[in-house]
Protein backbone atom coordinates (compact mmCIF):
# COMPACT_ATOMS: atom_id res chain seq x y z
CA UNK A 1 0.00 0.00 0.00
CA UNK A 2 0.96 3.36 -1.03
CA UNK A 3 -0.28 6.57 0.23
CA UNK A 4 1.64 9.94 -0.97
CA UNK A 5 0.24 13.67 -1.36
CA UNK A 6 2.91 14.93 -3.42
CA UNK A 7 3.66 18.90 -4.26
CA UNK A 8 5.40 18.72 -7.40
CA UNK A 9 3.98 17.41 -10.85
CA UNK A 10 3.68 13.59 -10.93
CA UNK A 11 3.01 11.73 -14.12
CA UNK A 12 0.16 8.95 -13.34
CA UNK A 13 1.10 6.31 -15.57
CA UNK A 14 4.58 6.37 -14.69
CA UNK A 15 3.29 6.06 -11.19
CA UNK A 16 1.71 3.12 -11.48
CA UNK A 17 4.42 1.31 -13.32
CA UNK A 18 7.12 2.09 -11.03
CA UNK A 19 4.57 1.04 -7.83
CA UNK A 20 3.82 -2.17 -9.76
CA UNK A 21 7.06 -2.94 -10.59
CA UNK A 22 8.61 -2.88 -6.71
CA UNK A 23 5.88 -5.44 -5.85
CA UNK A 24 5.81 -9.10 -5.71
CA UNK A 25 2.34 -9.90 -6.31
CA UNK A 26 2.66 -10.53 -10.22
CA UNK A 27 0.39 -12.91 -11.68
CA UNK A 28 -1.46 -12.85 -8.21
CA UNK A 29 -3.95 -10.05 -9.46
CA UNK A 30 -6.16 -10.71 -12.53
CA UNK A 31 -7.43 -7.19 -12.61
CA UNK A 32 -6.26 -3.92 -11.91
CA UNK A 33 -8.86 -0.32 -11.80
CA UNK A 34 -7.33 2.81 -11.77
CA UNK A 35 -8.95 6.35 -11.58
CA UNK A 36 -6.94 9.51 -12.84
CA UNK A 37 -8.49 12.66 -11.91
CA UNK A 38 -6.83 15.77 -13.84
CA UNK A 39 -6.42 19.80 -14.23
CA UNK A 40 -9.39 20.94 -16.62
CA UNK A 41 -9.07 24.55 -18.20
CA UNK A 42 -13.20 25.44 -17.54
CA UNK A 43 -15.25 24.11 -14.38
CA UNK A 44 -19.12 24.77 -14.38
CA UNK A 45 -18.22 26.95 -17.50
CA UNK A 46 -15.64 29.33 -16.35
CA UNK A 47 -12.46 29.20 -17.61
CA UNK A 48 -9.56 28.00 -15.09
CA UNK A 49 -5.72 28.80 -15.94
CA UNK A 50 -4.35 27.33 -12.76
CA UNK A 51 -5.35 25.78 -9.45
CA UNK A 52 -3.61 25.80 -5.92
CA UNK A 53 -4.24 22.63 -3.68
CA UNK A 54 -4.78 22.74 0.62
CA UNK A 55 -4.59 20.12 2.53
CA UNK A 56 -4.74 18.97 6.44
CA UNK A 57 -1.20 18.07 7.23
CA UNK A 58 -0.85 15.37 9.09
CA UNK A 59 -4.59 14.68 9.19
CA UNK A 60 -4.90 14.04 5.38
CA UNK A 61 -2.57 11.61 4.80
CA UNK A 62 -4.02 9.40 8.31
CA UNK A 63 -7.28 9.69 6.70
CA UNK A 64 -6.44 8.13 2.81
CA UNK A 65 -4.84 5.39 4.60
CA UNK A 66 -8.00 4.69 6.55
CA UNK A 67 -9.98 5.09 3.04
CA UNK A 68 -7.78 2.56 1.76
CA UNK A 69 -7.45 0.02 4.49
CA UNK A 70 -11.51 -0.33 4.94
CA UNK A 71 -11.05 -1.09 1.22
CA UNK A 72 -8.90 -3.67 0.94
CA UNK A 73 -10.63 -4.87 3.90
CA UNK A 74 -14.08 -5.03 1.94
CA UNK A 75 -13.17 -5.81 -0.87
CA UNK A 76 -10.52 -8.41 -0.21
CA UNK A 77 -7.80 -6.43 -2.31
CA UNK A 78 -4.22 -7.18 -2.83
CA UNK A 79 -3.24 -3.52 -3.13
CA UNK A 80 -3.81 0.10 -3.30
CA UNK A 81 -2.02 3.18 -4.51
CA UNK A 82 -3.54 6.57 -3.76
CA UNK A 83 -1.11 9.65 -4.94
CA UNK A 84 -2.78 13.45 -4.29
CA UNK A 85 -1.51 16.66 -5.57
CA UNK A 86 -1.08 19.70 -3.59
CA UNK A 87 0.18 23.00 -4.49
CA UNK A 88 0.12 25.09 -7.26
CA UNK A 89 -1.45 22.71 -10.34
CA UNK A 90 -1.31 23.38 -13.86
CA UNK A 91 -3.75 22.43 -16.91
CA UNK A 92 -3.67 19.47 -17.14
CA UNK A 93 -1.39 17.76 -14.27
CA UNK A 94 -2.71 14.32 -12.88
CA UNK A 95 -4.27 16.05 -9.11
CA UNK A 96 -5.00 12.06 -8.03
CA UNK A 97 -4.36 8.41 -8.48
CA UNK A 98 -6.53 6.04 -7.22
CA UNK A 99 -5.86 2.34 -8.44
CA UNK A 100 -6.82 -1.34 -6.77
CA UNK A 101 -5.40 -4.55 -7.67
CA UNK A 102 -7.85 -7.83 -7.25
CA UNK A 103 -8.06 -11.28 -8.81
CA UNK A 104 -11.27 -10.06 -10.25
CA UNK A 105 -12.67 -7.21 -12.23
CA UNK A 106 -15.82 -6.50 -9.85
CA UNK A 107 -13.93 -5.69 -6.97
CA UNK A 108 -11.39 -3.67 -8.39
CA UNK A 109 -13.86 -1.30 -10.57
CA UNK A 110 -16.18 -1.04 -7.15
CA UNK A 111 -13.16 -0.40 -4.74
CA UNK A 112 -11.68 1.99 -7.44
CA UNK A 113 -15.00 4.23 -7.02
CA UNK A 114 -15.80 4.17 -3.85
CA UNK A 115 -12.17 5.28 -2.69
CA UNK A 116 -12.57 8.05 -4.96
CA UNK A 117 -16.23 9.05 -3.51
CA UNK A 118 -14.98 8.95 -0.07
CA UNK A 119 -11.94 10.80 -1.09
CA UNK A 120 -13.91 13.49 -2.28
CA UNK A 121 -16.36 13.29 0.00
CA UNK A 122 -14.13 13.24 2.99
CA UNK A 123 -10.36 13.87 2.62
CA UNK A 124 -9.54 17.55 3.75
CA UNK A 125 -8.36 18.80 0.39
CA UNK A 126 -9.52 22.19 -0.85
CA UNK A 127 -8.93 23.51 -4.45
CA UNK A 128 -8.74 27.35 -4.98
CA UNK A 129 -8.97 28.12 -9.08
CA UNK A 130 -7.74 30.99 -10.74
CA UNK A 131 -9.78 32.58 -12.98
CA UNK A 132 -9.92 35.62 -15.01
CA UNK A 133 -11.48 37.95 -12.33
CA UNK A 134 -8.47 36.42 -9.58
CA UNK A 135 -9.14 33.44 -7.58
CA UNK A 136 -11.51 31.65 -5.72
CA UNK A 137 -12.49 28.79 -3.74
CA UNK A 138 -14.07 25.35 -4.93
CA UNK A 139 -17.57 25.17 -3.02
CA UNK A 140 -18.18 22.06 -3.97
CA UNK A 141 -17.40 18.57 -5.27
CA UNK A 142 -20.00 17.51 -8.39
CA UNK A 143 -21.76 14.27 -7.37
CA UNK A 144 -20.56 10.89 -8.00
CA UNK A 145 -23.43 8.68 -8.99
CA UNK B 1 -7.95 23.60 29.69
CA UNK B 2 -5.92 24.52 26.73
CA UNK B 3 -6.69 23.40 23.05
CA UNK B 4 -5.39 24.23 18.92
CA UNK B 5 -7.93 25.25 16.68
CA UNK B 6 -6.89 25.43 13.03
CA UNK B 7 -8.97 26.52 9.97
CA UNK B 8 -8.54 25.97 6.44
CA UNK B 9 -9.05 27.29 2.98
CA UNK B 10 -12.18 29.92 2.69
CA UNK B 11 -12.34 29.70 6.82
CA UNK B 12 -8.88 30.26 7.35
CA UNK B 13 -9.40 33.33 5.27
CA UNK B 14 -12.75 34.67 6.99
CA UNK B 15 -11.16 34.06 10.52
CA UNK B 16 -7.64 35.62 9.73
CA UNK B 17 -5.84 32.95 11.14
CA UNK B 18 -4.36 29.41 10.58
CA UNK B 19 -4.12 28.34 14.29
CA UNK B 20 -5.17 29.22 17.67
CA UNK B 21 -4.20 27.82 21.54
CA UNK B 22 -7.31 28.73 23.43
CA UNK B 23 -8.30 28.32 27.09
CA UNK B 24 -11.73 26.93 27.28
CA UNK B 25 -14.01 25.43 29.92
CA UNK B 26 -14.70 22.12 30.76
CA UNK B 27 -17.63 20.05 29.52
CA UNK B 28 -17.49 22.06 26.00
CA UNK B 29 -18.84 20.28 22.90
CA UNK B 30 -16.92 21.45 19.47
CA UNK B 31 -20.29 22.88 18.65
CA UNK B 32 -20.07 25.15 21.78
CA UNK B 33 -16.30 25.88 20.37
CA UNK B 34 -18.15 26.84 17.22
CA UNK B 35 -20.84 28.89 18.11
CA UNK B 36 -18.31 30.72 20.12
CA UNK B 37 -15.26 31.37 17.85
CA UNK B 38 -18.76 32.43 14.77
CA UNK B 39 -19.74 34.99 17.59
CA UNK B 40 -16.09 36.28 18.21
CA UNK B 41 -15.48 36.43 15.00
CA UNK B 42 -18.71 37.61 14.41
CA UNK B 43 -19.41 35.37 10.96
CA UNK B 44 -21.60 33.50 9.16
CA UNK B 45 -20.89 29.81 8.12
CA UNK B 46 -23.07 27.68 7.01
CA UNK B 47 -21.39 24.58 6.22
CA UNK B 48 -18.47 23.53 8.13
CA UNK B 49 -16.94 20.15 8.70
CA UNK B 50 -15.11 19.37 12.19
CA UNK B 51 -12.66 17.37 13.71
CA UNK B 52 -10.77 16.31 16.74
CA UNK B 53 -7.66 14.91 16.42
CA UNK B 54 -7.76 14.36 12.75
CA UNK B 55 -11.46 12.58 13.03
CA UNK B 56 -14.50 13.72 12.05
CA UNK B 57 -16.57 14.13 15.04
CA UNK B 58 -20.25 15.01 15.65
CA UNK B 59 -21.10 18.46 16.80
CA UNK B 60 -22.03 17.11 20.51
CA UNK B 61 -18.54 15.78 20.91
CA UNK B 62 -17.13 16.86 23.91
CA UNK B 63 -13.38 18.15 23.98
CA UNK B 64 -10.54 17.39 26.22
CA UNK B 65 -7.38 18.81 27.08
CA UNK B 66 -4.71 19.30 24.46
CA UNK B 67 -7.00 18.32 21.63
CA UNK B 68 -6.01 19.12 18.17
CA UNK B 69 -10.08 21.11 16.59
CA UNK B 70 -10.37 21.88 13.40
CA UNK B 71 -12.72 23.49 11.22
CA UNK B 72 -12.77 23.70 7.57
CA UNK B 73 -15.22 24.16 4.95
CA UNK B 74 -16.73 21.12 2.61
CA UNK B 75 -13.49 19.44 1.26
CA UNK B 76 -12.91 19.71 -2.75
CA UNK B 77 -9.90 17.20 -3.36
CA UNK B 78 -9.75 14.76 -6.01
CA UNK C 1 -10.44 6.91 -30.53
CA UNK C 2 -8.05 2.88 -30.90
CA UNK C 3 -9.08 -0.09 -30.86
CA UNK C 4 -6.17 -2.67 -31.38
CA UNK C 5 -5.81 -6.44 -31.08
CA UNK C 6 -2.06 -7.07 -30.31
CA UNK C 7 -0.06 -10.45 -30.51
CA UNK C 8 2.68 -9.19 -29.01
CA UNK C 9 3.16 -8.72 -25.45
CA UNK C 10 2.65 -4.47 -24.07
CA UNK C 11 2.61 -2.98 -21.44
CA UNK C 12 -0.57 -1.40 -20.53
CA UNK C 13 0.59 1.91 -18.54
CA UNK C 14 2.83 2.28 -21.37
CA UNK C 15 0.15 2.75 -23.84
CA UNK C 16 -1.95 4.86 -22.02
CA UNK C 17 0.67 7.09 -21.70
CA UNK C 18 1.86 7.42 -25.38
CA UNK C 19 -1.93 7.46 -26.48
CA UNK C 20 -2.86 10.38 -24.26
CA UNK C 21 0.61 12.08 -25.33
CA UNK C 22 -0.19 11.83 -28.99
CA UNK C 23 -3.96 13.75 -28.44
CA UNK C 24 -4.57 16.83 -28.47
CA UNK C 25 -7.42 16.97 -25.52
CA UNK C 26 -5.34 17.71 -22.60
CA UNK C 27 -6.83 20.20 -20.73
CA UNK C 28 -10.32 18.93 -21.82
CA UNK C 29 -10.85 15.49 -19.58
CA UNK C 30 -10.42 15.65 -15.86
CA UNK C 31 -11.64 12.24 -15.46
CA UNK C 32 -9.50 9.28 -16.89
CA UNK C 33 -10.92 5.56 -15.79
CA UNK C 34 -8.62 2.80 -16.66
CA UNK C 35 -9.37 -1.16 -16.34
CA UNK C 36 -6.21 -3.74 -16.69
CA UNK C 37 -7.09 -7.39 -17.33
CA UNK C 38 -3.58 -9.09 -16.71
CA UNK C 39 -2.89 -13.27 -16.71
CA UNK C 40 -2.89 -14.79 -13.31
CA UNK C 41 -1.36 -17.92 -12.27
CA UNK C 42 -4.73 -19.14 -10.90
CA UNK C 43 -7.82 -20.41 -12.16
CA UNK C 44 -10.91 -21.37 -10.32
CA UNK C 45 -8.50 -22.43 -7.50
CA UNK C 46 -6.65 -24.38 -10.28
CA UNK C 47 -2.82 -23.79 -11.38
CA UNK C 48 -2.45 -22.18 -14.58
CA UNK C 49 0.91 -21.85 -16.70
CA UNK C 50 0.24 -20.08 -19.94
CA UNK C 51 -3.13 -19.21 -21.88
CA UNK C 52 -3.57 -19.29 -25.70
CA UNK C 53 -5.78 -16.22 -26.74
CA UNK C 54 -8.29 -16.71 -30.10
CA UNK C 55 -9.96 -14.58 -32.00
CA UNK C 56 -12.40 -13.84 -34.85
CA UNK C 57 -10.44 -11.76 -37.24
CA UNK C 58 -13.01 -9.43 -38.85
CA UNK C 59 -15.51 -9.38 -36.34
CA UNK C 60 -13.37 -9.05 -32.78
CA UNK C 61 -11.97 -5.44 -34.37
CA UNK C 62 -15.31 -4.31 -35.80
CA UNK C 63 -17.59 -5.14 -32.75
CA UNK C 64 -15.08 -3.46 -29.98
CA UNK C 65 -15.28 -0.76 -32.68
CA UNK C 66 -19.13 -0.72 -31.96
CA UNK C 67 -18.62 -0.85 -28.42
CA UNK C 68 -16.44 2.23 -28.14
CA UNK C 69 -19.02 4.01 -30.22
CA UNK C 70 -21.85 3.45 -28.15
CA UNK C 71 -20.07 4.54 -25.24
CA UNK C 72 -19.04 7.53 -26.45
CA UNK C 73 -22.17 8.41 -27.24
CA UNK C 74 -24.25 7.22 -24.26
CA UNK C 75 -21.88 8.81 -21.58
CA UNK C 76 -20.31 12.02 -23.86
CA UNK C 77 -16.87 10.72 -23.67
CA UNK C 78 -13.92 12.60 -24.85
CA UNK C 79 -11.88 9.31 -25.83
CA UNK C 80 -12.03 5.82 -26.17
CA UNK C 81 -8.65 2.93 -26.08
CA UNK C 82 -9.16 -0.80 -25.97
CA UNK C 83 -6.26 -2.81 -26.36
CA UNK C 84 -6.64 -6.68 -26.55
CA UNK C 85 -3.88 -9.24 -26.64
CA UNK C 86 -4.54 -12.63 -28.70
CA UNK C 87 -1.88 -15.52 -29.12
CA UNK C 88 0.27 -16.68 -26.50
CA UNK C 89 0.35 -15.04 -23.02
CA UNK C 90 2.25 -15.68 -20.21
CA UNK C 91 2.14 -15.23 -16.67
CA UNK C 92 1.60 -11.40 -15.41
CA UNK C 93 1.01 -10.24 -19.33
CA UNK C 94 -1.39 -7.63 -20.21
CA UNK C 95 -4.60 -9.59 -21.42
CA UNK C 96 -6.90 -6.12 -21.74
CA UNK C 97 -6.65 -2.57 -21.82
CA UNK C 98 -10.33 -0.05 -21.13
CA UNK C 99 -9.27 3.45 -20.96
CA UNK C 100 -11.93 6.58 -21.05
CA UNK C 101 -11.46 9.98 -21.07
CA UNK C 102 -14.33 12.20 -19.49
CA UNK C 103 -14.80 15.70 -18.22
CA UNK C 104 -16.40 14.29 -14.89
CA UNK C 105 -15.83 11.22 -13.07
CA UNK C 106 -19.27 9.51 -13.19
CA UNK C 107 -19.04 9.40 -17.13
CA UNK C 108 -15.39 8.17 -16.89
CA UNK C 109 -16.21 4.96 -14.31
CA UNK C 110 -19.61 3.67 -15.93
CA UNK C 111 -18.73 3.83 -19.59
CA UNK C 112 -15.36 1.99 -18.17
CA UNK C 113 -16.56 -0.43 -16.32
CA UNK C 114 -20.01 -0.85 -19.15
CA UNK C 115 -17.08 -1.47 -22.14
CA UNK C 116 -15.69 -3.84 -19.82
CA UNK C 117 -18.69 -6.27 -19.47
CA UNK C 118 -19.92 -5.59 -23.09
CA UNK C 119 -16.70 -6.82 -23.93
CA UNK C 120 -16.41 -10.27 -21.64
CA UNK C 121 -19.96 -11.05 -22.84
CA UNK C 122 -19.86 -10.44 -26.58
CA UNK C 123 -16.50 -9.88 -28.23
CA UNK C 124 -15.36 -12.81 -29.86
CA UNK C 125 -12.40 -13.63 -27.97
CA UNK C 126 -11.46 -17.45 -26.48
CA UNK C 127 -8.79 -18.73 -24.11
CA UNK C 128 -7.32 -21.65 -24.23
CA UNK C 129 -5.72 -22.02 -20.17
CA UNK C 130 -2.50 -24.31 -20.07
CA UNK C 131 -2.58 -26.96 -16.73
CA UNK C 132 -0.50 -29.37 -15.14
CA UNK C 133 -3.27 -31.71 -17.31
CA UNK C 134 -2.60 -29.93 -20.77
CA UNK C 135 -4.93 -27.33 -21.74
CA UNK C 136 -8.21 -26.92 -21.51
CA UNK C 137 -10.93 -24.07 -23.63
CA UNK C 138 -12.33 -21.77 -20.29
CA UNK C 139 -15.85 -21.94 -20.93
CA UNK C 140 -16.88 -18.60 -19.25
CA UNK C 141 -16.68 -15.62 -18.15
CA UNK C 142 -17.01 -14.98 -14.28
CA UNK C 143 -20.10 -12.45 -13.98
CA UNK C 144 -18.83 -8.21 -13.60
CA UNK C 145 -21.59 -7.06 -11.23
CA UNK D 1 -26.89 -20.84 -52.88
CA UNK D 2 -23.44 -20.42 -51.44
CA UNK D 3 -22.47 -19.17 -48.26
CA UNK D 4 -19.60 -19.53 -46.17
CA UNK D 5 -19.30 -21.18 -42.45
CA UNK D 6 -16.73 -20.29 -39.54
CA UNK D 7 -16.07 -21.97 -36.30
CA UNK D 8 -14.34 -20.82 -33.32
CA UNK D 9 -12.21 -22.55 -30.53
CA UNK D 10 -14.18 -25.60 -28.60
CA UNK D 11 -16.65 -25.77 -31.58
CA UNK D 12 -13.86 -25.64 -34.42
CA UNK D 13 -11.84 -28.33 -32.74
CA UNK D 14 -15.19 -30.55 -32.33
CA UNK D 15 -16.09 -30.14 -35.62
CA UNK D 16 -12.75 -30.54 -37.10
CA UNK D 17 -12.32 -27.54 -39.45
CA UNK D 18 -12.03 -23.89 -39.22
CA UNK D 19 -14.15 -22.90 -42.18
CA UNK D 20 -16.48 -24.64 -44.83
CA UNK D 21 -18.36 -23.15 -47.76
CA UNK D 22 -21.64 -24.86 -48.03
CA UNK D 23 -24.60 -24.89 -50.41
CA UNK D 24 -27.93 -24.56 -49.07
CA UNK D 25 -31.56 -24.18 -50.04
CA UNK D 26 -33.23 -20.84 -49.99
CA UNK D 27 -35.23 -19.33 -46.73
CA UNK D 28 -33.13 -21.42 -44.78
CA UNK D 29 -32.73 -19.66 -41.06
CA UNK D 30 -29.19 -20.12 -39.22
CA UNK D 31 -30.98 -22.22 -36.69
CA UNK D 32 -31.85 -24.65 -39.36
CA UNK D 33 -28.34 -24.49 -40.68
CA UNK D 34 -27.50 -25.27 -36.96
CA UNK D 35 -29.47 -28.24 -36.29
CA UNK D 36 -27.95 -29.79 -39.65
CA UNK D 37 -24.30 -29.02 -38.77
CA UNK D 38 -25.11 -30.65 -35.58
CA UNK D 39 -26.87 -33.33 -36.81
CA UNK D 40 -24.09 -34.18 -39.91
CA UNK D 41 -21.34 -34.12 -37.39
CA UNK D 42 -23.33 -35.85 -34.62
CA UNK D 43 -22.43 -33.18 -32.10
CA UNK D 44 -24.44 -31.97 -29.21
CA UNK D 45 -22.92 -28.31 -28.50
CA UNK D 46 -25.38 -26.24 -25.70
CA UNK D 47 -24.27 -23.09 -25.64
CA UNK D 48 -23.79 -21.96 -28.94
CA UNK D 49 -23.41 -18.13 -30.43
CA UNK D 50 -24.27 -17.06 -34.13
CA UNK D 51 -23.25 -14.52 -35.57
CA UNK D 52 -23.86 -13.27 -39.52
CA UNK D 53 -21.50 -11.34 -41.19
CA UNK D 54 -19.69 -10.40 -38.21
CA UNK D 55 -23.02 -9.28 -36.76
CA UNK D 56 -25.04 -11.72 -33.68
CA UNK D 57 -28.42 -12.29 -34.67
CA UNK D 58 -31.59 -14.57 -33.41
CA UNK D 59 -32.07 -18.07 -34.52
CA UNK D 60 -34.96 -17.22 -36.83
CA UNK D 61 -32.60 -14.78 -38.74
CA UNK D 62 -32.82 -16.09 -42.70
CA UNK D 63 -29.97 -16.54 -44.85
CA UNK D 64 -28.72 -14.60 -47.93
CA UNK D 65 -26.57 -16.10 -50.35
CA UNK D 66 -22.51 -15.13 -50.06
CA UNK D 67 -23.05 -14.80 -46.22
CA UNK D 68 -20.65 -15.35 -43.73
CA UNK D 69 -22.05 -17.34 -40.48
CA UNK D 70 -20.13 -18.02 -37.56
CA UNK D 71 -20.82 -20.52 -34.85
CA UNK D 72 -18.71 -20.44 -31.76
CA UNK D 73 -18.92 -21.16 -27.89
CA UNK D 74 -19.25 -18.65 -24.99
CA UNK D 75 -16.30 -15.92 -25.67
CA UNK D 76 -14.26 -15.60 -22.93
CA UNK D 77 -12.39 -12.71 -23.80
CA UNK D 78 -10.98 -9.95 -21.13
Amino acid sequence: MLIEIRNKAFNAWTEVQIYQDSQSFRGQYGAIATFVGSMRDFNEDKKVTGMTLEHYPGMTEKHLEAIAKDAIGKWKLLDVLILHRIGKVKIGEDIVLVVTWSAHRKEAFESCRAIMEQLKSSAPFWKREDIKAGSKWVEKNTPGY
Amino acid sequence: MQITVKYFASLRELVGEAVASLDIDDSVTVNDLWQKILSDHQLEFEQVMMTVNHEYVKPEHELKSGDEVAFFPPVTGG
